[in-house]
Parts: structure tokens; C-alpha cells; sequence
């Protein structure tokens, strides 16, 4: 299943917030959407999720979700929007109740997503005993259990240390070249951009319009650290939208 | 490595395009919204006057007994001799005096008295249990004891507003405290702000918030306990001209009495709000 | 039998309804009464008004006759009533007062009184002194203190100087050296102090029953005026009413302390219920004039005279 | 680029540094603590203890009049008096009848008005406003009307506790349900989960500290009313001894009562303590 | 002004978090210290600054302060500690405030360190209305306001966006070529650290110990972002450290 996104605009009551974005994002791709602080990316994947209604253009999915998918557009939040009442099990069978399946099933998925995300001895533990680097990974069992078309991202890894960010960085890695999951991935971080995205998308500061779209050709499976073509295509990134950073940093909240 | 701008993949483009399409091609359900109640401004005055309205036709219809509540048109005009006869003005003048001085005198003493326990050992193991203690005990069981204490004038009456006042005060003010960022508190010690300095800029301003919050709910209590102030040999007062109304069975002076309470209660509320607007202009 | 429910303090003076009660005159009377007791006067009038209760006593107070101005309850009988020689309320004065010099009735102007409330029978009696004496009730300084409770504890510390106070507790204070006698109010007014009351709605639809009670509560008051107020009763007689009594009043003291109590307490109740309807217009008529009671009360409402001698 | 493990150089290394050496090192002042109060747990017993030796001491010479204090073995005494005869049971059984019943239905009709206005825009707009006016009444004020309307009986007591915990605890729900992080809504319906879903396993779970908190306000304003209550022809009850000790100016009995309500207080505090402990387990 | 750090050891209660420590930090240079989640690096850094008493083990300053600093070691919070209810002035001027100078004095140097840090516009700013990179630059304004001796900086770019970190990076390092400030840096990411230090000092996990000390000779003014020889050096501690944050990141809260 593709996701195309088609000459949307959308705005909060007078404040122009996203001008004319098309995208498309194929099946089987991470395409990452950058650009600074406020410039309406967390706004552009919730009108994709249909979090929200846009106010011009539109988004549509090409295909049929694949079979079995419970909940074909699913989000990865950036604050893990784990329920603090609930273990780790309970969090993930939240997302199951509503649907027509077996106790036994259940039981299985769980068990089948903690284990992809190793978190099988962590079934029965409640969240605020866990690192944020595992709170994120529970999120991801739990958008996996679901059975997925496309990960929907926002900034999932920037409420992480750097070490914790770098280490689910190459979970993430690892996860797609096993699932190979369809992906729109929000974040600052220019880095994570040119590690996880087959595509990045650069948005301008607000009214966010499309800049350019780069696309790297590189398997995800061989981006190092220190990979040279990465490091230019990020130094690159960064030209582009530095000044765009400055200006956003600079801009009194209430002006 | 190519640049090029995407979106110009997928079917073609038709105008116009239906929720769901032959070529396997549909829109993205909306499935946010809701969860955020939008007061509607005209709602609560149009049912306050179909309120009143259905009252008043009740009453004049003899579906509400005088004896069980009064017609609004009574209570107006139980309400317009009190204007008229210049007893509102008196009354109030009698009522906001116990008020002011008390309500002022119990927030600065429980203030004074939050600020130590915030501060210091001693004074929050000896008096944090004893006003958790004695915050609970409800003031009108003590009143006679209140009669021999502060006498029968204005004594007693402030005495019970003050009581009142100075324990929320009191809670309010080392709950502030206790919530104060010690990571404010240690930039200051890293500056080497004097402890005095501490307090004064960080730790009060700080604590200012939940100190007004504190203060919102003491004015409440004040007010509601005015009734009970002025059960004790009071010629004047709101209180007392309810307590009278209640005594005569003039159920029309009653409930007029209730609402200027009422009223009272929403007017300090409201000057409250006023003050963490200006004060509290800093915050997010 | 008809179903009665009694509205009752338990206070010497509502003793009359439970010497009936006791002694069967209300069975006589084909009446299967029931008590149910209240802490005060007031919200008795006001269950009567809303039906909970068919009768009660109170004092002819203001809050009582604003009832009775919106139709729920009148006066059907008359029941506690100063008498010249028969201990009444009482005068009182602080010690601190006595001795700075109010030693007598006349010297009340200028001194504070504690009573209840305005509109109170305290309010009432002190006007009454007031006429009596010849000063006006604005010399004085009347406190109103909601409660009995607050008013001793008033006068024993001093903040008040004088209070009119029922006799068994008067006559306790005095005797424990707290507050000094002036003088007892039948010598000022003798008037109707409390009254039998029910609701318009029994008047009205079951006045036979009324009448049958108020014969019942009639038999009561004869016993209890001859055996505790004569000063030459039988004391054997006296022993046991005092035993009826105290099932009731002062119930949660031994008998041996409960007693006395009960015996001074013992205030003159009308002969055959009978009602001083005089007394009572002019009850109203100072209630009216003090803008206490709306004028479109009548002595109509306040009162139904068919039930008891009036006079 | 060079490894190498630091630390080595500087200054030579002498045993047991002053604080101030010749050649200019120096150690760094300390300059943090402090500002963290400490309970010491003997204080608040030794105090209480104390107090009530020094009220002792003070009525038996005479120094407290007993009009003003009765001496505290008198308290005991009234309050053993009141344990042998059995009243206390009846008393306390009485008033917690009516505490609990009122404080259950208003309790529940407030979680359900609070959730009505925390959740749609009409009841919200409609009532939201009404319960600000109406909550700061003096319920004591209302008594008269109570009478009329509830009867005497448990009616009109019930229903004085019944108003005093409704309305702070339709403020505590409608406040939690305001505060519930909009994320967690917003991710429950990225699930599709059902509106009814989203209410019962997001929202009112996220609101349940809000709604005990409230539990433990409304708790001790019930427990304050009871004396309010039962000013109403109640024979038994705590607030009813309360009352006629008053009445009678009988201090040892009146603070006796006294001290039950307030003990009756703090177990109420201490029971809803453990519900918090139990049911928000899982809170950091 | 040298700081020196010798045998260090500290614990709360029973929880030994520094393990003999030894440390000196030269006047003018930066020292990074990285290390897992939870190893000790703000423990230290307290120590340091005297906030905290050491359990055993002791930090000295060799040398007097420069002439005129009015706090000698100074620190800047990772969520920079502003007082919300002063403006960018009035968070300055608290610092200035128990000292004995001149009103003019107070002010001429509030005007100095805004111009250094480009905060002129905002003095009368409350910080509700700054980005978050904004607000890092008006507390790095208020540590340079006392002039001090060193400065010491807990995490104080973890709080930022990326972009803003890139830019607040920038500031910093063109900061330290005009003053050449000496600082005790803590971080958990590897690219500051590597960017911002000319010695990198290594923590193990809790009860955190000097693992490695590394020190990096290139200039700061010539560290690039796709500097391979950076790109290096960051791999290599990544490899040194990645165990440890594997092992910090799932460990329980409460175990
Ligand atoms: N529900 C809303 N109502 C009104 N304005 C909104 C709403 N949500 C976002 N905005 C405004 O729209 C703009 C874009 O917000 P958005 O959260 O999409 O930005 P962003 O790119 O995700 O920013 P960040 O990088 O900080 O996450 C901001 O100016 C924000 O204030
Ligand atoms: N005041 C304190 N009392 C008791 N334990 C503390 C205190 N401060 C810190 N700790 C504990 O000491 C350990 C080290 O804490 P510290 O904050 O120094 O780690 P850190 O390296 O700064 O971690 P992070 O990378 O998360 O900032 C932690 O286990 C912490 O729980
Ligand atoms: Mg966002
Ligand atoms: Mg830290």
C-alpha cells in the first residue's frame, strides 16, 4: 500500500501552517520529513494519519492494506504515549480489545512483538519502571501488533539521550531490514534523516513548503557512522536549512 | 544520490476524486476530533433564564408552593427593599469589614506560618500535623467555645474568618513551597546567592502561584463562614440578615440573602483572578 | 385509630403531651400518637408546615407566625403561660453587671440583653419589660446569640450584663453563684409564652381529629398543673409523674439528678388549653410593628379559637 | 590524537591537603544544602504531649478557668462517659450512616455530572457556571429550605452531605478529565479504538487521581456539615452531641465531640490515602 | 585557574555512584566527560561546583581566580534554571545583585554579555516567549555575567532540538575562541563531545570510573561536521561505550 499526499494545505484558524505538500511514499520506503522547529511537520503527519482533516488537497492510500493489518496507518509517538496504568502487556493488548480475535491470539501477538523487540522479560513491568529507550520500544511492539501497513513517525527517537537514540537507531535498522515496513518518519535530526530515510523530504521554516527532496540510494544496512557519503549528504542537509534554523530560534513564541 | 521532487508518482490525477476509486485508490479516514468540549457562551444565560422563567411560571401557577420556594418576583423584590431601605449597604459594610480583616489578618499569619514549615525541620514536624489536625474540625461546633474566647463583639466574628482562612493559607503555602524546582534553588546556590536572596527571589515568587490558589480557596471558605461568624451576636451583617430570614421563615429575604453570598463569593473570585493575571503575567 | 406524630422537645415544658401519652388519654381518645423529637422549636413548625409532623408547640414567635401567614399552621391551643406566683422565666444578671450596679429590673436601660434571636419570645418578653418599666427597647442593647448555649456562656463571662432564662436553668445558675436574680418576668407580663399548633391541613380536613386531641392534651395539662405546681400535691403523686417525666426529659442522667431538674422547671401551662387570645393579637400587632411579620396576617390565620376557650 | 589517563598532572600530590595551601590550591567551598526540610519524628508527639501537660497543668492551678478550658483529664472523662454508656457507638453509628449515604450518592452523581462536563459541550456550557455559583452557599444557610424540601427525617441530613461532597467532586472529575494528556487520546483513536474505548481506558483512569483527591476534599466537607446536618431534630450523632453540648455549654463535652470529628477526619484521609495507594500503584 | 579532581569516591547511602576519580581540568580547556545514563556525570559535576560534599576524595583549585570574577566556578543547567517571572535582564541581574557594584556597573555588563551572546533585542523579554535555544543563550549570558573561572556545564544542549544544538555548538565554539574559557563539560552524546573537548574523559557505568581519557589535538575552530578524522574518533568511543548504554538502558527503574 502507497500513501500519496497530494496538494495539501492546511491552516489553524488564520495561521497558515502546511502550503501545497505532495509527497508520495511508496511501499516498502522510510521517507523522512525534516525542517525546523514549528515549520508544521507534527501537523503534516497527523493529517496524514487523519488525526486531523486537511483544509485543502488530499491524502489518499493506493492499494489494499495488506491482510490481516488491524490498523493500517499506525503511529509511533515522539512521548511514547504509553498508559502509565497498564504493564507493558496490558499497553499492547489495549490495542487489541476492540478487535474480533481470540484470547489465544491475542496472547500470541504479544508475545510474538515483545519478542521482536526483545522485551519478553519485560512483559509485566509498568512503564515508569523502564528507561525511555525501552518505553520507545514498547511503543513500537505495540504499533507492531497491529500488523501495520505504514509507520507513521513523529520524532519518535528525540525524547532520547544520544547514546539510548543511537542504539534504537540500529533497532530500527534491523527491524526494517527484517519487516521491510512502509514508513513516514518526522524528526529534527538530520543525522537520523540520512541513517534511516530512503527519502528525505526538507520543509521550509512556516508556512511549510516542500524545499527539495533528496533521495539516498545507499542500503540502510551499510550506513555507518562515519560514512563519508552520509556525513556530506547531512553537511548538505544542514546548508540548506541553517538559516531557516537560525530564523525559527530566533522568533518570540507570541509574535 | 538524485534530487527530485517527488509527488509526481502514484495514478493519475483526476479532479474531484471520490472517497473511494476503481483503481484501488481511497481517502484517508478522519478518525481525530472530539474530546475537546467548546463551552457554548450562550448556553449558561439562556438556561439561567429558563430557569428562572419556568420557577416563576411555577409559582404563579401554584405548581411550587410559597412555602417550598419562594416566586422570583419575591425574592427581587425582597431583594429591592433591601436596596431601597439602604440595609444592603449597611449590611455589606458590616460583612465586608469581618471579611477583610480577617481574611487579611488569617493569610498573612498562615503564610508566615507555611513559609517556616516550607523552610524548617522544627516547624514542619511540630506543625504540619497539627494543622492537619485541626483544619478538619468544622468552626460552628466551636462557636460558643469562640463566645468566651473573643467575647460577643467583633472578636469572635473575625476570630472564626481568620481561623478559617489560616489553614488553607497555611497548606497552600509549604505545598507551594515543597513544589518549589530545587533546580532553581541550586542555580542559585551555584551563583552564591545568599540564602535570604534564595528565598526571597526564588522560593516565594516560586511559591506564588499555589500561595493565590491557596488564597482562591481560603476567600471561599471565608465567605461561607461568614454565616457562621455572625451567628454570634451580629445586629448587621449578610449572615446575619440570612440567619434572621431563616429564623422568620422569610424564605423570599433568604434566598436573596443566599445570592448576594453567592454573588459576593464570585466577585472575589473574579478579583482574584485578576491578581494572577497580573501577577502571574510571566507564565506560560 | 387515627395516626398522630407529635413534634416534641424534651423540655419539662412539652410535658403535658407526654403525660397523655403515657396515661392513655390520647388512646382514650382513639389516637395511636407517636413523638418525634426535635433539638428546637422552629423546625418543628416547619414539619408541621410541610406535613412530617401533625403537632407541635412554640413559642408565638415571628418565624411561626410567618407560617402561619402562608397558611401552613395555626394555633389551636395554649400551653406554657406566665403566671403571677408560679416560677416563670426569669431575669438575670451577670455578676460583673451586679455589681456595677444593676441590681434591679428598671436599671436594664443602658445594659446589653442576650436572646436567641430577633423575633424571639426573648425579643418579645424584653419589649414587654420595656412597656412595663416605661423605657424604650432602643436604650438597650440586645445581642442576639442563636443559642441558649451561647447565651449562659455569654453571661457568665460578663460579655453580656442580663438575659431572660427559662427556670430550671436559671435557677441552676444563681445557684451555682454564676449570675445574680433581678426579678421573674410575671411580675412585667403575664402573656401566652407557647402554643399548641397544627397544620391548616388538619384543621381543615380532620378537625374532628384535632378536637379530640386537644381534649386528650387537656388531660395532660390538668394533671401536670395539679400535681407540680400546687404547693400542697401529693408527693407520692408527684414521684411518679416526675418518673413519666423523666423518660423523656433529662433521660440520659440517674433520676436522682434528673429530678430537681424536672421539678423546677415546672412553669404554669393553661388551665384546659385554654388560649389568651388578647395576648396573642398583641403578640402579633408588636411583630407587625417591628416589621418582623408582613401585615397580611390576621389573627385569622394565627390562631383557630373553636377548638379551646379563648380569652 | 593521544590516549592518556589524566589526572597526573598539576600540582604534586601531598597527604591530607588543607583547605588553603601555600601554593595557591585551594579546595572548593562547599556551598549547596539545605532548603529540604526534614520531618524528626519525635517532635510532633513530644509537642502534643507537652501541650496538653501545660493545659493540664494550667487548669489545675487555676491559671485556665474552666469556663474558657476545661482541664484536659475532664475531656477524658465526658469522652469515657460517652464510651461506657454506649453512646458513642449510637452517636457513631448514626452519623456514619448519613455520612456514608450521602457522601456515596453525591460522590457518584458528582463523578457523573463531572464527566458529563468534562466531556461534551452542552452539559459543560449549562452547568459548569451553575456549580461555580452554587458551590461557595453556606449549606447552613440552606437549612431552613432543607427542611421543607427533605423532610426531617435522614432526608434533609442526607441530603446536606449529599450537596457538600456533589460539588467538589464534580469539580475534581471535570478538572482531571481537562488535565488528561490530550497525546493519550490522540493515540487511542490513531488505534481506531471506540469513543466508549478511549473514555474507559484512557480518560477516566488518567482523571482517578484527580477524582480521589477530590474524594478526600468532599470527604472532610461531609464530615464538617455533619454538625450542619444534624442541627436537624437528629437525636444521635456525633454533630448532634456536638450541638447539645454547646447548647449546654458543657466544654469537656463539646471538645470531646470535637476531637471525634476530628479523629473521624483523619481516618477517613488515611483510608483514602490507601485507595491512592492501591489504585495509582502505578504512578512514578 | 586549574581544577584537580584526586581520588574521588562518593555514594548515597548505599548506592556507590563514583569510583576514585582523578581528574584536572587545565585553565582554557575544555574536558568532556560522556558516559552511560545514570553513571554519576551530574553527581560529579556537583561535586565539582561544591554544591555536593564529597564522600571522600577531594576537589581543589590550583592558581587564584582571574581578578574580578565574581563566582569563579559557574554552571549552566541542561534545562537552563531561568526564573520564569524575571525577564532575560532581570535573570541576569539576580547573579549581580549580592554584589558590591555600582548600578552602572550592573547594567554595562548586562548590555556586554547580551551583546556577546546576540540577546540585545530581548532584554526585556520573559523567557515563556524564547525557544529553547534561546533560553540556553540567556543562561550562558548570566554565567558570563560574573566572569568566571570555569564553567560548568551539565548536559547543556541535551534539552535542544538538533538543529538548535548544531547551532548552539557553533556559539559555543566561537565563544571559547574569543574568551578561551575553561570548562567541565558533560554530555551524553558522543558528537559534542567530540566536537566541543580537548580531552575526553570516559565513564563506565554505575558506580561510574574513568574507563579511558582521550584527547583530541585538531583545533576547535577546525572541527567540520564531516571531519572523518572526528567521524573517527566518535566511532571509537561509541565502541567503547556501546555495552554500557546497551546494559544502562535496560535496567530496571526500581531494581
Ligand atoms: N491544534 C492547533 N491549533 C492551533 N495552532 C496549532 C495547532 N497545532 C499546531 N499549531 C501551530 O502550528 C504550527 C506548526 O505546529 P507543528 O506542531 O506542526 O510544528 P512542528 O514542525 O511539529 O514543530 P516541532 O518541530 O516543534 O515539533 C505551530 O506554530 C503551532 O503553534
Ligand atoms: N540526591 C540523590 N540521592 C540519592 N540518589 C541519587 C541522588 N542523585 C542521584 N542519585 C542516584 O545516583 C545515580 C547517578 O545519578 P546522576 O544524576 O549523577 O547520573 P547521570 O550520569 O547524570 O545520569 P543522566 O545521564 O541520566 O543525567 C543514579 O542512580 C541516581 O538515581
Ligand atoms: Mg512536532
Ligand atoms: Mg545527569
Amino acid at each position: 500500500m502507497d500513501l500519496e499526499i497530494r496538494n495539501l494545505s492546511h491552516h489553524y484558524d488564520k495561521l497558515e501552517v502546511l502550503r501545497d505538500i505532495n509527497i508520495t511514499i511508496p511501499s516498502g520506503q522510510v521517507v523522512c520529513v525534516v525542517g525546523p522547529s514549528g515549520c508544521g511537520k507534527s501537523t503534516l503527519i497527523r493529517l496524514i494519519g487523519g488525526l486531523e482533516q486537511p483544509a485543502e488537497g488530499e491524502i489518499n492510500q493506493i492499494g489494499e492494506p495488506p491482510q490481516g493489518s488491524l490498523n493500517p496507518l499506525t503511529y509511533i509517538f515522539q512521548d511514547f504515549a504509553l498508559l502509565p496504568w497498564r504493564t507493558v502487556e496490558g499497553n499492547i493488548s489495549l490495542v487489541l480489545e476492540g478487535h474480533p480475535i481470540s484470547r489465544e491470539e491475542v496472547a500470541s501477538r504479544i508475545a510474538n512483538v515483545l519478542d521482536r523487540t526483545r522485551l519478553s522479560d519485560f512483559a509485566h513491568v509498568y512503564p515508569k519502571q523502564l528507561s525511555g529507550g525501552m518505553k520507545q520500544r514498547v511503543a513500537i511492539a505495540r504499533a507492531l501488533a497491529v500488523n501495520p501497513a505504514v509507520l507513521l513517525m513523529d520524532e519518535p527517537l528525540s525524547a532520547l539521550d544520544s547514546q539510548t537514540r543511537e542504539l534504537l537507531m540500529d533497532d530500527l535498522v534491523s527491524l526494517w531490514e527484517r519487516e521491510r515496513f512502509t514508513a513516514c518518519y518526522i524528526t529534527h535530526n538530520l543525522n537520523e534523516a540520512v541513517r534511516l530515510g530512503h527519502r528525505v523530504v526538507v520543509l521550509s521554516r512556516r508556512p511549510g513548503e516542500i524545499r527539495e527532496t533528496v533521495d539516498i540510494d545507499i542500503p540502510l544496512s551499510e550506513r555507518k557512522v562515519d560514512s563519508p557519503e552520509l556525513a556530506r549528504t547531512q553537511t548538505k542537509l544542514w546548508e540548506m536549512m541553517r538559516e531557516e534554523a537560525l530564523t525559527a530560534d530566533r522568533q518570540l513564541a507570541d509574535a | 544520490m538524485t534530487d527530485s521532487v517527488s509527488g509526481t508518482a502514484g495514478a493519475p490525477i483526476t479532479d474531484d476524486a471520490p472517497a473511494t476509486e476503481a483503481g484501488g485508490r481511497r481517502s484517508v479516514p478522519f478518525r481525530g476530533g472530539g474530546f475537546a468540549p467548546k463551552p457554548v457562551w450562550y448556553v449558561a444565560p439562556l438556561m439561567f433564564v429558563a430557569l428562572v422563567l419556568l420557577w416563576e411560571f411555577g409559582s404563579s401557577n401554584g405548581y411550587i408552593s410559597p412555602l417550598v420556594l419562594p416566586a422570583p418576583t419575591e425574592v427581587l423584590g425582597a431583594f429591592s427593599d433591601l436596596v431601597r431601605s439602604g440595609m444592603l449597604a449597611k449590611h455589606l459594610q458590616a460583612s465586608l469589614t469581618r471579611l477583610v480583616i480577617g481574611f487579611a489578618c488569617g493569610a498573612t499569619l498562615g503564610v508566615l506560618v507555611g513559609v517556616a514549615i516550607g523552610l524548617y525541620s522544627i516547624p514542619r514536624s511540630a506543625f504540619k500535623p497539627l494543622v492537619a489536625a485541626i483544619f478538619p474540625i468544622p468552626k460552628i461546633a466551636l462557636l460558643p467555645l469562640f463566645i468566651i474566647w473573643f467575647g460577643i463583639g467583633e472578636g469572635s466574628k473575625v476570630a472564626t474568618i481568620l481561623f478559617g482562612s489560616f489553614f488553607p493559607m497555611v497548606i497552600a503555602t509549604y505545598g507551594g513551597i515543597d513544589a518549589v524546582d530545587r533546580n532553581l534553588i541550586r542555580m542559585g546556590q551555584s551563583f552564591n546567592l545568599s540564602r535570604v536572596a534564595i528565598v526571597r527571589n526564588i522560593i516565594l515568587p516560586s511559591a506564588l502561584p499555589a500561595i493565590l490558589n491557596g488564597m482562591r480557596i481560603a476567600a471561599s471558605i471565608s465567605i461561607i463562614l461568614l454565616v457562621a461568624a455572625e451567628m454570634i451576636g451580629a445586629e448587621y451583617g449578610i449572615g446575619a440578615y440570612v440567619l434572621l430570614a431563616g429564623n422568620l421563615m422569610a424564605t423570599d429575604q433568604l434566598i436573596a440573602g443566599v445570592a448576594t453570598l453567592s454573588i459576593l463569593g464570585l466577585i472575589v473570585s473574579w478579583l482574584i483572578s485578576l491578581a494572577e493575571r497580573y501577577f502571574l503575567r510571566w507564565r506560560a | 385509630a387515627d395516626k398522630v406524630v407529635i413534634g416534641a422537645l424534651r423540655f419539662t415544658s412539652h410535658a403535658a403531651g407526654f403525660i397523655a401519652y403515657e396515661k392513655g388519654y390520647f388512646k382514650d381518645e382513639g389516637i395511636d400518637a407517636e413523638f418525634s423529637f426535635f433539638q428546637a422549636a422552629q423546625p418543628i413548625a416547619v414539619a408541621t408546615a410541610s406535613g412530617d409532623v401533625d403537632f407541635g408547640i412554640a413559642g408565638v414567635t415571628g418565624g411561626f407566625m410567618n407560617l402561619a401567614d402562608k397558611g401552613a399552621v395555626r394555633l389551636v391551643a395554649g400551653v406554657l403561660h406566665e403566671k403571677k406566683g408560679v416560677d416563670g422565666m426569669m431575669i438575670l444578671a451577670s455578676n460583673q453587671a451586679y455589681e456595677a450596679g444593676l441590681d434591679a429590673v428598671d436599671k436594664l436601660p443602658g445594659h446589653s440583653l442576650a436572646m436567641t434571636q430577633v423575633g424571639s419570645t426573648f425579643h418579645y418578653m424584653t419589649a414587654r419589660i420595656a412597656e412595663k418599666v416605661g423605657f424604650s427597647l432602643d436604650e438597650m442593647k440586645l445581642v442576639p446569640l442563636q443559642k441558649v448555649g451561647s447565651m449562659i456562656g455569654a453571661l457568665k463571662s460578663g460579655q453580656v450584663d442580663s438575659m431572660i432564662m427559662v427556670p430550671h436553668i436559671a435557677k441552676g445558675i444563681v445557684g451555682a453563684g454564676d449570675a445574680k436574680q433581678l426579678g421573674w418576668l410575671y411580675d412585667y407580663a403575664e402573656y401566652q409564652i407557647s402554643g399548641l399548633f397544627t397544620s391548616t391541613k388538619n384543621i381543615e380536613e380532620r378537625r374532628e381529629m384535632v378536637e379530640r386531641f386537644v381534649r386528650a392534651y387537656a388531660k395532660g395539662i390538668a394533671d401536670f398543673n395539679r400535681v407540680m405546681l400546687a404547693a400542697d400535691a401529693d408527693p407520692a403523686e408527684r414521684d411518679e409523674m416526675v418518673k413519666i417525666i423523666h423518660k423523656y426529659v433529662y433521660n440520659e442522667r440517674p433520676y436522682e439528678d434528673a429530678a430537681p431538674l424536672i421539678i423546677s422547671g415546672a412553669m404554669n401551662l393553661n388551665d384546659a388549653g385554654a388560649l389568651d387570645i388578647t395576648d396573642v393579637e398583641k403578640q402579633m400587632k408588636w411583630f407587625q410593628d417591628a416589621g418582623l411579620v408582613p401585615t397580611s396576617l390576621t389573627l385569622d390565620k394565627l390562631a383557630d379559637t373553636s377548638f379551646v376557650e379563648t380569652y
